[in-house]
């Protein structure tokens, strides 16, 4: 009996090695895949250590020297700086902090309530649970997520946390929809039918059996959607729904350069860049991840 | 295969090559006078001579609405008021030919200029002028509240005659003339619309909005909402018209320096707005027949400090706060050519007090004052929020750098780049008003005492000309007597005698005397108010007065 | 060089899939050969090579995973392989035209019947007399299509999508598409296999009995053997990518020589499915690195040391009966 | 279903969808801090004024009361009265949504149109250097914020080539058309105008161009991905079989099924478009409704705000409508069953 369990368990788990050796093999084949893990851990790496590999830390916050305002790039400052003379790379990489964060307390905050109401929709398709939840999800997916949720950072008083609050609230819905479409092709499987059968909770149906099956999706679509938000974060910022000064914030940043183009370029193009870069990275790499996953909904 | 799409793709590259050669990128020359997009610039001298100028919206040109820059300068070009300006902050006769002053200085009585015509033809009598004022203190809004609370009766007294009574001395009441527009009685009461005025309906405010009932020099063409306000010129003008004056005056709702640059380049833009970075006024400077016009408004960046909450409720934290502020790198690096402000009036406003006392950049004082305080050794539980005008990018170097040097000595400062409505809003109660905001304030008539009572005399707590909340019972009565001063003299001692008092209080923090700054085409254009200027807003744009010369135009953009 | 008997002939055919996991050599010398009116069974396992074989005669494997490596496929005296596009398009569906094993997928389902049915007929008169058909006439002979394919209310069907069809109908419309070419050589992919098995005997009679009132060489794809002996003239064994023994339809059933054969005769209830596994995990590996010598040696009982080196070549027995296997061959 | 039945089934759900969005911009737009009408006013209006306005937008009642008055009014087209602009919020729409509208439909044909050659292309030309290019274009169109192609279009076309305009609608030296439809490129065809049609066209190209990249990327990628997906197709490979020429394969029988995604995906790319004009009217300056928005957004004029929300909301709900029933119409798989995924 023992050394069975222990055998299956020992199979199982050479499998699981396996698929993921194969996973790997899979994912390392395109390139780009790779391009884009390694942009992300590059920007991970920077946001984190940021004031240890930046070359001006003091920069991040409130500082000013108008002795060096708006120089031009060269090996002082790689970047060049900015209108009160702090250099745009120390600003820059403290930038991919408050993108990062962003992105990932958005998604963080805003798949599980999306995922919940997803799969509660869809394993009770077709029933008013289902509608509810359904119809509330179409109204918020009715207008463009930018739209509402500047609406909503607007009439909140102006800071990140809002900020994130508002974008969150906009992005539930599209994990309910995600998570809706598979959990309602699986309702009807056999091993859910099966789960129903010997009498296990609706719970346990849910989420024992409906989330694994989901779970590459969603994962693929979170590692998608940090870039898509981090686009959504700084166009708040660009519209001046961002981040605070003096904190470091891409979007406030293009804004701010914007007003010395053409002149000052690199006020603007450095920080944009940044920004196209992280998201690059995260695109890359949740392409990489749908090849892999072999997922199709996302 | 794809026989179609081929066709396709044909058929867009015929339409892309249109585009690139329709807009000839090729006729580039330099840097001066670029060529244009399609449309060439006009270069032939008839047509009408256009003035176009950037402005901040919203404009509004209702002169019971609006008040601010660009409103102001609307209706000083389509209204005309009783008395006008002169540079030296006196007055000549305008709508009004002559006045009497009663001796009790309660009723002063104006004699009407005859045969003034309003835009539609009819002539302005005294029953329009009571209408304006009746108007004026009905809407309530804008420039209302320099009158409210003075005047308890304007009465006709014939067709040219009309008398002003006051409730009790009222000192610079004939420098207040200067806002008190004259409308075009009979024609907004062809216009009402439904509100709460009676039989007055909305007193025409509806009408008001975007059209004009004046008897200016310029009437309203077009009003594109948030966009531009196109003006004519007034050919039956009945007071000084120059020949040279722009057939049509345009104010462009934009201030994206983008545009201003590209408009002042193809010379489709005569002169930009105020807003402009220092920056962007250099490089416009730089392009040929351009200059900058530079000017003080009579106005001054003040960082208001909110006196009613901890710990700018002490004095010593407030004059801390005076002396921690880099003065000079903020004329020399923020603002060249400007000079720090001395006391709450502007250098160049009549009634300006030069000996009050004057906060320099010094730390040591800073930190000698935070010993003296309360709040000495807690600062950190107490940070100070810094809220500035999100729009402005100048006022956010200011902020960092208040940030920077206020952390030199200990003092937390926070700053909050804040959309300019909301620190409206923020402004109206006291809880809510941030600890500092920095805004530009300037008079709405040319002397101290505008400033004085506009910033503050407890009356106008609570607007965002006064997030002071200074609520001083002992400033407010000087106020209020030197408002009953008629005597000129004698007002000014009152006024500097209150410039000290409020010096010693250390309210806020007297940034520098502003200048206003134009970017505008020196080559074809003379503009004489720019060379002498009228301390009084909007006044300086009046384009009457405005040369624009069409055929120097041509010269620059022909090359 | 040409035998004039041979409307098919192919030869040591090598096909590979490039895929992540690597090179596929799915079709690892096949050779087969289909005479003038003719029925040909080409049996195996799910997965070994019968497909792919098909869409290589046809021309149509997948681009560019799909790639013909060796071998040479021969029709009516011509090499395909050699041919350029447009040539083989000429003799697509004039000259061949093939049943696929799924008609869900292979009916294009965006269009009615009608639309695919009448494009087919017109572009197959077209090329053949260089003939533009009236509308009228592609419709008539579009429902005489359906109507020998046994469809009822041929009208209302044209204008049909496929998604309003049952699978047996698909099929069925699928059988009609292919006939209406009048085609020398038709390739049938297990036309049964993916309907309701009752369906399944139906299809499969309609589709012997249209082949053999037309007197069409056919090359037929199954896993089943059942199928085979009643309607075939040859049977070719395939086992991972190779031909393993052929036969006339009845010595094949007779005197099986080929252990696999014969394991295939033995299990006929449990054939599809069983064997090599399916799963990606063991199929994929066969392929990349399939056994060495001959391929079906891990699983053959009568093994030898042979077996494991050398690929055994084809060994004669005589009427037309070859095995490719040391044991009995020799 | 037939279509028509499906065209009202999805009508009747879209009614649903906006009676809720309605509720959530209401509900957002009164949780605004502060007074908004002492705001537009001034500390220095008289209570009363303050009082009046407050009546007039019905700020007094209860919330219930005030949603129902205010979709009374939205049903009607009466949006109330912008704080900001000091006018019926209508009639401010009505001024700035031909803009934006002009903007969104020429940026809209080039994102599709461009989009789907790209895509078709690439197919066509596939691993050539074309198809590496549209792969490169696609990929930085989906990465891009819509404000950073504005802001580099703006440097690169407008300042230092020079070849386009980068501000406003129509040259100031040229007089533009009336208001007819309100768009001035319209407008200026139908009075015959052309040099402010071609004004209004090169002012139009790089706005567009920076709010369609993000869903012609879109576009290029999913019509690559579906066509080269749909060759591999049996159906495909069936059509071989059965002869039909090689050319109408691809242009009808790959084409039809390859377009059914990319059209799909249109609605989303529409959403993208809608969204990005706020950005890309700031930049170029343009006097759209989105711009508008902002500038409610920033100025807390509530009606504005609803307004513009609401009805892009609508904008958008009709976009999918217009995409469902194109969809519908392309796929009869999607007509015969029974649509209940989404009422979008």
């Amino acid at each position: 009996m023992h050394s069975d369990t222990r055998e299956i368990q020992q199979r199982l788990w050479e499998k699981r090695k396996d698929n993921l050796r194969r996973a790997w093999y899979k994912f390392s084949g395109n390139y780009l895949s790779i391009v884009g893990l390694v942009i992300v851990l590059i920007v991970i790496l920077l946001a984190i250590f940021a004031p240890w590999v930046s070359p001006y830390p003091e920069h991040r916050g409130a500082f000013v020297d108008f002795s060096k305002s708006m120089e031009p790039p060269s090996s002082e400052h790689l970047l060049g700086t900015d209108a009160v003379g702090r250099d745009i790379l120390t600003r820059v990489i403290f930038g991919f902090r408050f993108s990062l964060m962003m992105g990932f307390v958005v998604i963080g905050l805003a798949a599980p309530p999306g995922i919940v109401a997803g799969l509660v929709a869809g394993y009770f398709r077709d029933t008013w649970v289902d509608t509810l939840i359904m119809r509330i999800t179409d109204v918020f997916l009715a207008v463009p997520p930018l739209i509402l949720a500047m609406a909503i950072t607007a009439v909140l008083p102006p800071n990140v946390f809002y900020a994130m609050l508002a974008v969150t609230l906009m992005w539930w819905p599209w994990y309910a929809r995600l998570v809706y479409g598979i959990a309602s092709s699986l309702q009807n499987e056999f091993f859910v039918q099966a789960a129903q059968v010997t009498g296990a909770s609706t719970p346990y149906i849910i989420f024992k059996e409906i989330l694994p099956n989901s779970v590459s999706a969603i994962f693929t679509k979170m590692t998608l959607d940090v870039g898509i938000v981090i686009i959504i974060a700084a166009s708040l910022s660009f519209v001046g729904l961002g981040a605070q000064p003096p904190t470091p914030d891409l979007g406030t940043m293009v804004s701010d350069g914007a007003k010395y183009m053409p002149d000052q370029w690199w006020m603007t193009v450095c920080p944009a860049l940044a920004i196209v870069f992280t998201v690059l990275g995260f695109n890359l790499l949740g392409d990489g991840l749908r090849d892999m996953l072999a997922v199709e909904e996302v | 295969m794809f026989k179609k799409n081929w066709f396709l793709l044909l058929l867009v590259t015929v339409m892309l090559t249109g585009f690139v050669f329709g807009c000839g990128p090729g006729e580039y020359e330099d840097d001066v006078a670029p060529a244009p997009d399609e449309d060439p610039v006009d270069v032939s001298v008839d047509g009408p001579v256009y003035l176009r100028k950037t402005f901040s919206w919203p404009t509004q040109i209702d002169p019971a609405i609006g008040s601010d820059f660009s409103s102001s300068t609307a209706l000083t070009n389509l209204y005309d008021t009783l008395v006008y300006p002169n540079p030296d902050g006196s007055f000549v006769p305008h709508l009004a030919a002559s006045w009497d002053i009663s001796d009790d200085d309660l009723s002063y009585t104006f004699y009407l200029t005859e045969g003034v015509l309003f835009h539609d033809g009819s002539e302005l009598t005294a029953e329009d002028v009571v209408f304006s004022y009746e108007r004026l203190q009905a809407v309530g809004e804008g420039f209302a509240y320099i009158f409210k609370g003075r005047i308890s009766a304007v009465e006709a007294l014939d067709d040219y005659t009309v008398e002003f009574r006051m409730e009790e001395p009222f000192g610079p009441f004939l420098s207040t003339l200067t806002r008190l527009y004259i409308v075009n009685k009979d024609l907004v009461m062809d216009n009402l619309g439904d509100g709460p005025h009676g039989d007055y309906g909305d007193y025409g405010t509806g009408f008001l909005n975007d059209n004009d009932a004046g008897s200016g020099a310029y009437m309203v063409k077009e009003f594109d909402v948030a966009t531009q306000l196109t003006m004519e010129k007034f050919d039956e003008y009945f007071s000084y018209l120059d020949p040279m004056a722009p057939d049509i005056f345009e104010m462009i709702g934009t201030t994206e320096a983008a545009t201003v640059r590209t408009g002042m380049m193809r010379r489709e833009v005569d002169i930009s707005d105020q807003w402009q970075t220092l920056e962007a006024f250099r490089s416009l400077e730089e392009i040929e027949g351009i200059d900058v016009a530079r000017w003080p408004d009579g106005g001054q960046l003040y960082l208001m400090m909110n006196t009613q909450i901890p710990p700018l409720d002490c004095v010593h934290a407030r004059r801390a706060m005076s002396y921690a502020f880099n003065y000079d790198s903020l004329v020399q690096d923020i603002y060249p050519g400007t000079e720090q402000a001395m006391g709450p009036v502007s250098s160049v406003l009549p009634g300006w007090n030069p000996n009050v006392y004057q906060y320099s950049y010094d730390l040591e004082k800073a930190e000698e004052e935070m010993a003296l305080s309360q709040y000495a050794g807690q600062w950190d539980q107490y940070p100070i929020e810094y809220a500035w005008t999100a729009e402005v990018a100048d006022l956010e170097k200011i902020a960092l750098m208040t940030q920077a040097e206020s952390q030199k000595v200990g003092l937390p400062v926070e700053i909050v780049s804040t959309p300019w409505m909301t620190m409206i809003d923020q402004a109206g109660s006291i809880e809510t008003t941030p600890h500092i905001m920095s805004i530009w304030v300037s008079p709405h008539y040319g002397e101290a005492g505008s400033i004085l009572e506009a910033k503050y005399h407890s009356s106008n707590a609570g607007t965002w000309e006064q997030t002071e909340w200074l609520l001083n019972d002992q400033v407010d009565q000087l106020i209020e007597e030197a408002m009953r001063t008629v005597d000129r003299e004698e007002r000014f001692g009152i006024y500097m005698q209150i410039q000290e008092e409020i010096v010693e209080l250390a309210p806020t923090i007297f940034a520098y005397d502003n200048m206003e700054r134009h970017a505008y085409q020196s080559y074809y254009i003379n503009w004489p108010q720019a060379q002498d200027p009228i301390p009084v807003m909007g006044y300086n744009l009046a384009a009457r007065f405005i040369q624009v010369d069409p055929v120097k135009r041509a010269e620059l953009l022909g090359n | 060089m040409t035998d004039t008997g041979k409307l098919l002939d192919v030869r040591d055919l090598c096909v590979s899939y490039r895929t992540y996991e690597g090179k596929l050599k799915v079709v690892d010398g096949l050779t087969l050969e289909v005479r003038h009116g003719e029925k040909v069974g080409l049996v195996g396992e799910t997965g070994c090579g019968k497909t792919t074989t098909m869409r290589a005669i046809l021309g149509i494997l997948p681009r560019p995973a799909g790639q013909v490596d060796s071998g040479e496929i021969i029709f009516k005296g011509n090499n395909v392989l050699q041919m350029k596009q447009k040539e083989i398009q000429r003799i697509r569906g004039v000259a061949i035209t093939a049943i696929f094993q799924n008609p869900t997928a292979a009916l294009n389902p965006v269009f009615t019947i009608g639309q695919q049915l009448y494009d087919v007929i017109r572009s197959q008169e077209w090329r053949k007399s260089g003939k533009r058909l009236s509308g009228k006439e592609v419709h008539d002979r579009a429902v005489k299509a359906l109507k020998e394919a046994a469809l009822h209310d041929p009208e209302r069907l044209l204008s049909n999508y496929p998604v309003q069809l049952s699978g047996g109908m698909k099929q069925r419309v699928c059988i009609a598409l292919a006939m209406v070419s009048d085609a020398e050589l038709l390739i049938a992919d297990e036309p049964g296999t993916a309907l309701d098995v009752t369906i399944q005997d139906q299809i499969l009679r309609l589709s012997m009995f249209m082949m053999s009132k037309r007197n069409t060489a056919t090359l037929y794809i199954e896993h089943s053997l059942g199928v085979i002996r009643e309607w075939m003239d040859r049977v070719y064994v395939m086992y991972a990518g190779r031909t393993v023994e052929v036969a006339n339809s009845v010595d094949i059933f007779r005197s099986p020589r080929h252990p696999y054969t014969r394991g295939l005769l033995e299990a006929v209830p449990k054939l599809t499915g069983g064997g090599i596994a399916r799963g990606i995990m063991g199929r994929v590996p066969e392929y990349i690195d399939p056994p060495g010598g001959c391929r079906f040696h891990p699983r053959c009982e009568y093994r030898m040391d042979i077996c494991t080196k050398e690929k055994p070549p084809f060994f004669d027995l005589g009427d037309e009966h070859k095995v490719a296997c040391y044991h009995s061959g020799s | 279903m037939k279509l028509s039945t499906f065209i009202l089934r999805r009508l009747a759900l879209s009614v649903g969808v906006l009676l809720g969005l309605s509720i959530l911009i209401f509900v957002i737009s009164r949780v605004v801090p502060g007074d908004p009408v002492r705001l537009a006013l001034g500390a220095r209006a008289p209570q009363e004024v303050v009082d009046n306005l407050s009546a007039e937008m019905h700020l007094d009642r209860s919330y219930p009361v005030q949603y129902v008055m205010w979709l009374k009014g939205v049903v009607q087209g009466d949006f109330g009265t912008s704080l900001y602009t000091r006018r019926s919020v209508s009639q401010d729409v009505r001024s700035f949504l031909p803009a934006t509208l002009e903007l969104a439909i020429f940026a809209g044909i080039m994102m599709t149109f461009f989009g789907i050659l790209l895509g078709v292309l690439s197919v066509q030309k596939k691993n050539s250097w074309v198809d590496n290019v549209v792969r490169i274009i696609s990929y930085l169109g989906v990465v891009t914020p819509a404000f950073v192609f504005a802001i580099v279009f703006v440097l690169l076309f407008g300042f230092y080539m020079d070849a386009f305009p980068i501000s406003g609608r129509i040259s100031p030296s040229v007089t533009p058309p009336p208001f007819i439809t309100g768009m001035i490129t319209v407008d200026s065809l139908i009075t015959g105008n052309f040099r402010a049609f071609f004004s209004a066209l090169t002012h139009l190209f790089l706005p567009a161009l920076s709010l369609s990249m993000a869903g012609l990327s879109q576009q290029a990628r999913i019509a690559r991905s579906s066509m080269s997906d749909n060759l591999q197709k049996d159906y495909i490979l069936a059509h071989r079989a059965y002869g039909i020429p090689e050319r109408k394969i691809m242009s009808r029988y790959l084409l039809k099924p390859s377009l059914i995604p990319t059209v799909s995906i249109l609605g989303l790319d529409f959403a993208a478009l809608l969204s990005n004009a706020f950005l890309v009217e700031l930049v170029f300056n343009w006097p759209g409704i989105s711009r508008y928005g902002v500038n409610a957004i920033l100025r807390k004029d509530l009606n504005a705000v609803a307004a513009v929300v609401m009805i892009l909301g609508i904008t958008f709900v009709v976009v999918n409508i217009i995409v469902d029933v194109v969809v519908a119409y392309l796929d009869p798989r999607i007509r015969m069953r029974r649509d209940r995924t989404s009422a979008l």
